[in-house]
């Protein structure tokens, strides 16, 4: 299979979808003749046009709750907000509207709606730039939420998320924008489904399930861990909500020992809720606690030295895998 | 200012008589929620469009089943005069199995996909952005269909006002705005929410057309609503009907209704209530007996009474639906 | 002790505050003469006047994030929302500059605002007037939330909220604002400390940690199971962050099994994290596993039947104490 | 429009070299800021402020210290106006511990309250509320203090604009905003963001006094703003600066600058430089030499040289201090 880059792989799903079905556009500041911050719409102006690549004020409440209204009407909208942070302005749209209007209209409204743009902390970024938030967005109901963390999973999530007539919320950690990686051809149009996790790395005596960014950093870990005879089984949901518990407590079964890595804040995060659902559903298969390793509760800091202690990191993982063998 | 209805201008009798009718059904059903209110049976808020009948009759007279409606919080009227048959809108509150959200909604939140009511909203704001969407999809998908927003004048100085008509405005949206200007937001005067009060100054500000009308004479809403829906489906871009009206019951029932306003202020609205005004015109102008209009409100009434009946001899929701619907599979 | 309601508690909290300290001042729709949606000032507008007793335009992002600055340059906000779900719109405000502004500013600034409103479902309020959402904001840093649940600690905790220099968002559930309680006279000046929880009722079989309205709930289940000798001890945290976990764990090391109650969802909940926590502390002092009794993840819907059906009540929450000491 | 600085019109020699001065003192920390971004020294995002300098200068030159300035992603200049030591300005970007921020927020989180700088943003549009908050302490604690809002065309669309400056307005508060109108947001355009790229006009159906501005011209600006904060601090309530100005570089450090601007348009306004137009018309109008003119600056350098080698010399903060100060106690 040909690499290519995260980004590329989320643009040519875009590309695909939006050459497929023309009720699909694209909205967001600099995603027209720009491409995008991300270079998520480079090229796809001079294809499609200002009408279905259209750049909008600087007005996120305002142009998610306009597109709440065309999801209602016939078209497929793709937000591109660049960072997650920017539609803390639009939450009230996004949890009032967005997630409740099929609900509200007892299912004769649809809300094929996506929207899709960065998360996580790197490249000091700072406070404004490195939100993660998707945890909120798997408490409320309504919502689908998917953090891609290979090219392949963008690729086939994004175009799952643009078929789906439910609204989706689809992050992309801000360092696997350039990773590179396989991705089957364009003609193969593969799509992933929501709620299936990958298992990246099989093992027996360590279950890690980790998010976003922190697959990468939880791969590197058990390679190292790997050469000490521990061998740890790497869980990657892929999305948050719906949340794929059944391949999670099948490879507990299997270990015994669970640690969940996400860099997202601890209390009441996804780390959480997976802990209370294995205590309540598995907790006979438990050979030592649940153990979560998560960024330290903090708002983000900007300078580097400052930035690496928040966020857990190979080391960080490899210790705390450690200890839970260890008990 | 004073509403004086005057019947015979330019409009034909069958039109008159059905924005007769039109208001008067709005009337009667919020007569019928009062009183189920005040029976009790009304379990969550309702927020009547008593005095404001013209406007959602007035506009909603031009716009054609495929054309959207985005309402409020006060949305009965919008609802009613967009189609949703009334054992809907009553069963709604009642909270009944066939209101026209099944009973989800209630008050603020009524849908009615099937006749273009889009909804009407529980928080002020999202129904200009969505309208605006809706506009969107329209021009992407080439459609006449025009989108009409309903809203207070308590949402001109929310942001979604300000994001709404801008975007509408550089995108030439077909999206119509009616902003029922009622004076209050809840107990707060919109002289003392801005110190601009004059909407249509307001949309011109953004390159919007706009014009004003006295929003308790449906002629005079009839009229301009022609000429807004006439330039929004003609792809001229959006359009701002200011309607200036008042609400004569409380924000909303069971709600204390002094301190903010007089007495004299509710009274001098009510000599100006819309459908008298109507009934008074077509009247004096001669183009209807007291007799066609009596009849009239008569099966007005008969079907509202038969709408409500329906309505509370209606089944409740199954408890165990209570979690359908949330996604789409 | 004198018996008042609720709001009357907090009432006179906030105007002994008033009185005490004249930088505090109010805004909200029509808390000004009216005297609140829900008689929170009613009153005041005469003592204080039109500058401390401020109605605002229906512009929640707006004039929190007014007061936002207020709060930088010297005077005390108390932000009256009437619910939470309205504030949605402020999400940006009070994630992006509240809860980081002391950080940002590396102490240099304070952040003394207190935002106070409903919270909850009942009364047919129907889904845009029955949010919780509070476990958000125990999952990002920066905030203090708290869930008073007796007339007393409303006015005690309304009056720490407010000589507070951190942010503090004030949740009052619907339903609780005209019960009635003891609280102590005027001149006691009693203030409430965050993060300290409150053991309502104490029991030896089962720790019952309840928030909000669910602790009146559940302290008329545990009445009830008392009657069949199953002694249930009934903990209300009265803040959610920080959350008093030293009790928590106190109780349970007594009883050996936890449930916890939450009108909220239950993913990524208050539930989940305290669940979490207790798997990670005291994993070898559980006897059974951690149980949720939790709202039911949907949209909250209007009419009485399906309103009653998303809520734990009385009899859930005895079933599952019951099937907890069956364990 | 054609920038020419009327230097010896009305304004004294000592303000204009001031003026000068700041200027140049911004212009050179923003040089030393690219310079130290090209060679990788500075970790996070890096807007500058080049050819904008006359604004922030022009209105701070009115400003006491007890006064507040609320400031956009494109704040350094803001900073440096309102008295942040140079080295700290450079400091924060180097994500050193002597930065004004100690290091946590880099170019986008300045804070400096001690001089009244209340905090740069990442996020548009927070700004104009929050400076419209610190005009309510003073409105509350009867305090003659200012408090100004710096904010980019890019802001006028969001909705924190509308609800900002129509709070301001309806409680006379005292802010002063200024617009800092450069014609783009990012790569967006104005002219393409809204119909109305008068902002003067939308201030004022605000009911908000306002006035337009030449913002390469530092003594139009020192003047307008002597006539703004006098309003705002007199008592008379909010009121609107518009600066009309120009980026020369590219939004932020590091972007590709192309396809949305002509080459023509930036050499233009390159010409139109507030700095030179300044150094110009002192000349010209004889008030000062080009050995004094050149004395300020060779002062500028040196002390931005000075500032950046101590800044460049600080130590990283201590990673065990990065969860300190989220709360007060
Ligand atoms: C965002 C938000 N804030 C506050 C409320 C509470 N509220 C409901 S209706 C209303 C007043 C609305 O006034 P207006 O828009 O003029 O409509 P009217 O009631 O006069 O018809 C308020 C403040 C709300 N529903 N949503
Ligand atoms: C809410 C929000 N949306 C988007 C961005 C990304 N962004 C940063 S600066 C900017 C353009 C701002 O334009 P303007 O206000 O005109 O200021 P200028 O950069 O021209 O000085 C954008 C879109 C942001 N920081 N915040
Ligand atoms: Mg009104
Ligand atoms: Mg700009």
């Amino acid at each position: 299979m040909r690499e290519i880059t995260y980004t590329e792989a989320a643009r040519e799903g875009l590309d695909e979808e939006m050459a497929r079905d023309s009720s699909v556009f694209v909205v967001g500041e600099g995603i027209g003749k720009r491409g995008g911050n991300f270079n998520t719409t480079l090229g796809l102006f001079d294809k499609y046009g200002p009408q279905r690549l259209r750049d909008t004020p600087i007005a996120e409440r305002g142009f998610i709750g306009m597109c709440t209204g065309a999801a209602m009407t016939g078209t497929r909208p793709v937000v591109d907000f660049m960072f997650f942070d920017f539609i803390l302005d639009a939450t009230g749209e996004m949890i009032n509207q967005i997630a409740k209007m099929q609900y509200m209209s007892s299912g004769r409204l649809k809300m094929p709606i996506v929207l899709r743009g960065c998360v996580g902390v790197g490249g000091s970024s700072a406070t404004h730039h490195s939100g993660n938030y998707y945890s909120f967005y798997s408490h409320v109901p309504g919502w689908r939420v998917v953090l891609p963390t290979t090219p392949r999973d963008a690729k086939g999530l994004l175009k799952s998320a643009i078929r789906s007539d439910d609204p989706v919320l689809f992050l992309e950690h801000k360092l696997l924008l350039n990773t590179r990686g396989e991705v089957p051809d364009p003609d193969v149009d593969e799509l992933i489904p929501f709620g299936k996790a990958s298992v990246r790395r099989e093992g027996t005596d360590v279950t890690a399930v980790a998010f976003g960014m922190m697959v990468n950093r939880t791969l590197e870990a058990a390679e190292t861990l790997a050469q000490d005879g521990i061998r740890v089984e790497v869980i990657d949901p892929r999305s948050v909500a719906p949340l794929d518990m059944e391949t999670i407590l099948e490879s507990l079964a299997k270990t015994g020992r669970m640690v969940i890595v996400d860099e997202d804040y601890g209390p009441a995060g996804m780390g959480a809720e997976i802990a209370a659902l294995v205590a309540d559903r598995a907790f006979d298969e438990l050979d030592a606690p649940v153990r979560r390793v998560n960024g330290v509760h903090t708002p983000i800091p900007y300078s580097p030295p400052l930035e690496a202690a928040v966020v857990p990191n190979r080391d960080t993982i490899i210790g705390a895998i450690r200890d839970l063998v260890a008990e | 200012m004073q509403t004086e209805t005057h019947a015979g201008a330019d409009l034909n009798l069958d039109t008159l008589l059905s924005l007769y009718r039109g208001m008067l059904s709005i009337r009667k059903i919020e007569e019928a929620l009062v009183r189920l209110y005040q029976l009790g049976h009304i379990p969550g808020a309702c927020h009547t469009y008593i005095g404001q009948e013209a406007i959602a009759t007035g506009v909603c007279a031009h716009l054609r089943q495929d054309d959207v409606v985005f309402s409020t919080h006060r949305g009965h009227g919008h609802a009613v005069a967009k189609g949703v048959p009334p054992e809907e809108v009553i069963g709604e509150l009642l909270g009944r199995m066939t209101g026209c959200s099944r009973g989800r909604g209630g008050s603020m939140h009524l849908f009615s996909p099937e006749v273009g009511l889009m909804g009407t909203t529980g928080i002020v704001g999202p129904n200009l952005l969505q309208s605006t969407g809706a506009a969107l999809s329209f021009q992407l998908l080439r459609l006449d269909r025009v989108s009409v927003c309903f809203f207070g004048d308590g949402a001109v100085n929310n942001g979604a006002f300000h994001e709404a008509i801008n975007m509408a405005a550089i995108w030439d949206l077909p999206v119509l705005f009616v902003c029922e200007n009622n004076m209050y937001a809840t107990e707060v005067p919109f002289a003392y929410a801005t110190r601009n009060t004059d909407v249509v100054a307001r949309a011109a500000s953004y390159g919007v057309a706009s014009q004003d009308v006295d929003g308790n004479d449906v002629v005079a809403v009839f009229n301009a609503s022609a000429q807004a829906v006439d330039h929004v489906r003609g792809g001229r871009g959006p359009y701002l009907v200011e309607c200036r009206t008042y609400r004569t019951r409380p924000h909303a029932e069971g709600m204390r209704d002094v301190g903010y306003r007089t007495q004299d202020e509710v009274s001098q609205w009510k000599q100006r209530d819309p459908i008298a005004a109507l009934r008074t015109a077509l009247y004096n102008d001669a183009m209807a007996t007291e007799e066609q209009l009596s009849a009239i409100e008569e099966r007005v009434t008969a079907t509202v009474d038969a709408a409500r009946e329906t309505a509370e001899s209606s089944p409740f929701p199954d408890p165990s639906t209570a979690t359908s619907h949330i996604f789409s599979e």
